[in-house]
């Protein structure tokens, strides 16, 4: 199934560039015209995928965070791609409260946000290799703006 | 991100306003952190109808502070907790150490209530 | 000069992405605490060079639109990037009421917009390579978020 | 993108709301199209007071709708138009055959004073 519509966005692994990169992607699936609970969520797991590209995967140096989203008829798939170290364990991970940096007071939460708000949460990633984060949301709102064309 | 807070009886009140992420979670934390140096200060009373957004970064923010004033023997609580970051508490399970009011007025009360 | 901050954003050249584009673009520009004014002179700027691209640059076929931002001290620099038609004669293409599609009801104001809006527009451009606009505006404002770092 | 509209004696009131780019465009042009149908309209006086962004694409909208109207003896005026879309009809020199008022009810009485 080809995408209707779909953007690729990339910056560098600053903090300030959280907001940006869930703002940009809320601005993005509107024309899936989403409830506000739906763009809500959307930003949250976001955010999450992003921060840990930033802290986790470039931990403090810069590299480059990839954003790409892809619209489809009622569903959003979104990827959040770093070149940074990778993860080991991926179901470690994945797992409630588990953290690696717990000195920085990070909860361990970040994927369980994830799945939470989002449908499908896929994860590839190797030590070294860098990380693939695909979020996938199914959304009960239909058209749109796109169902004006 | 902007912090603002009064004092009421042993008990903080603080306004979170904006967007609390990993970005902003270190200047909250700090400012949260010079307030309760105030050692008179046993308990704090959220007030989120302001804060527009928070993801999981936010959940160690209010884990920290609960830590501090659990060990003078108070507690936290949230009120005006907004539907997104309700959520991020729930799945946090933030509430099983963080009470959730609908008004400040409320939370102060029922703190008033177990400490006179 | 090094940018303190940096962003691409590549998009097909579909026009429900206009309105995409200059809210990203303004997103960012954000880091730089603009005034009201100047986010809005921005978005009209963007939206000129974008629509350009879709319209012109690639006519009716689908490419790729590419937006890069840069942000500095006090100033931030645009450029849109299509790699499609291009221009033959850039000096008349922005002389203002010059349009190609005047039966779209096109103006041909569009570059005289953007100079207008922006403190300097340049134009890189050759028939069948596309073409590069650059648009830089310095604020009045001064630090904002990036300040607080 | 919305368009909204009302006769009165001549003269079509249109409410534009949201933004007019080259997305919106056909859609605006093709309702107003369809609105001056009506031979009975020589007016048009746009309430602007709702469009959040206009850029040069909304420039042929509007001088496209001015041909129509001024073939019949017409007018096309414009009100509320807030601050970034005022600096658009400026630079294009829309003002030179369309005229700006701060409220319709000014806008409706000039026409009126013309007309009668
Ligand atoms: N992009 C990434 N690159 C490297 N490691 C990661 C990445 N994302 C997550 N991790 C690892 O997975 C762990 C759990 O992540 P998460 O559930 O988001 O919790 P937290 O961010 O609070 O540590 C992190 O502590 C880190 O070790
Ligand atoms: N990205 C582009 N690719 C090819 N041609 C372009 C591009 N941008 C502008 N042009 C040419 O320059 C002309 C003037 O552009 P502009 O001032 O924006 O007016 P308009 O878009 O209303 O035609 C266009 O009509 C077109 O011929």
């Amino acid at each position: 199934m080809e995408a209707i519509n779909e953007m690729r966005l990339e910056f560098p692994s600053k903090s300030q560039n959280e907001s940006f990169a869930r703002v940009t992607v809320a601005a993005f699936a509107a024309q899936l015209d989403p409830t506000l609970e739906e763009i809500a969520d959307i930003k949250t797991a976001v955010s999450e995928a992003v921060t840990n590209a930033i802290i986790h995967g470039y931990e403090n140096t810069i590299g480059i965070v990839t954003v790409i989203a892809k619209l489809y008829e009622g569903k959003i798939e979104i990827e959040v791609i770093d070149e940074g170290k990778g993860i080991e364990d991926i179901e470690k991970a994945r797992q409630p409260l588990y953290t690696s940096k717990p000195e920085l007071e990070r909860s361990g939460m970040g994927f369980t946000v994830m799945e939470t708000f989002m449908d499908e949460v896929e994860v590839v990633s190797a030590p070294g290799q860098g990380t693939r984060v695909k979020l996938v949301k199914y959304l009960k709102s239909t058209g749109g703006e796109l169902g004006r064309e | 991100m902007q912090v603002s807070s009064r004092k009421t009886k042993g008990a903080l009140v603080v306004k979170v306003e904006g967007e609390l992420d990993h970005h902003t979670a270190d200047a909250v934390r700090e400012r949260l952190d010079s307030l309760l140096e105030d050692p008179s200060i046993k308990h704090i009373v959220f007030d989120l109808s302001q804060l527009k957004f928070m993801d999981s970064s936010g959940i160690g923010v209010f884990i920290g502070r609960y830590k501090v004033v659990s060990q003078r023997g108070g507690t936290v609580s949230v009120t005006h907790v907004t539907s997104q970051i309700n959520k991020v508490f729930e799945v946090s399970g933030l509430y099983r150490i963080i009470k959730k009011y609908d008004s400040i007025e409320e939370a102060l009360a029922d703190i008033g209530g177990c400490d006179e």
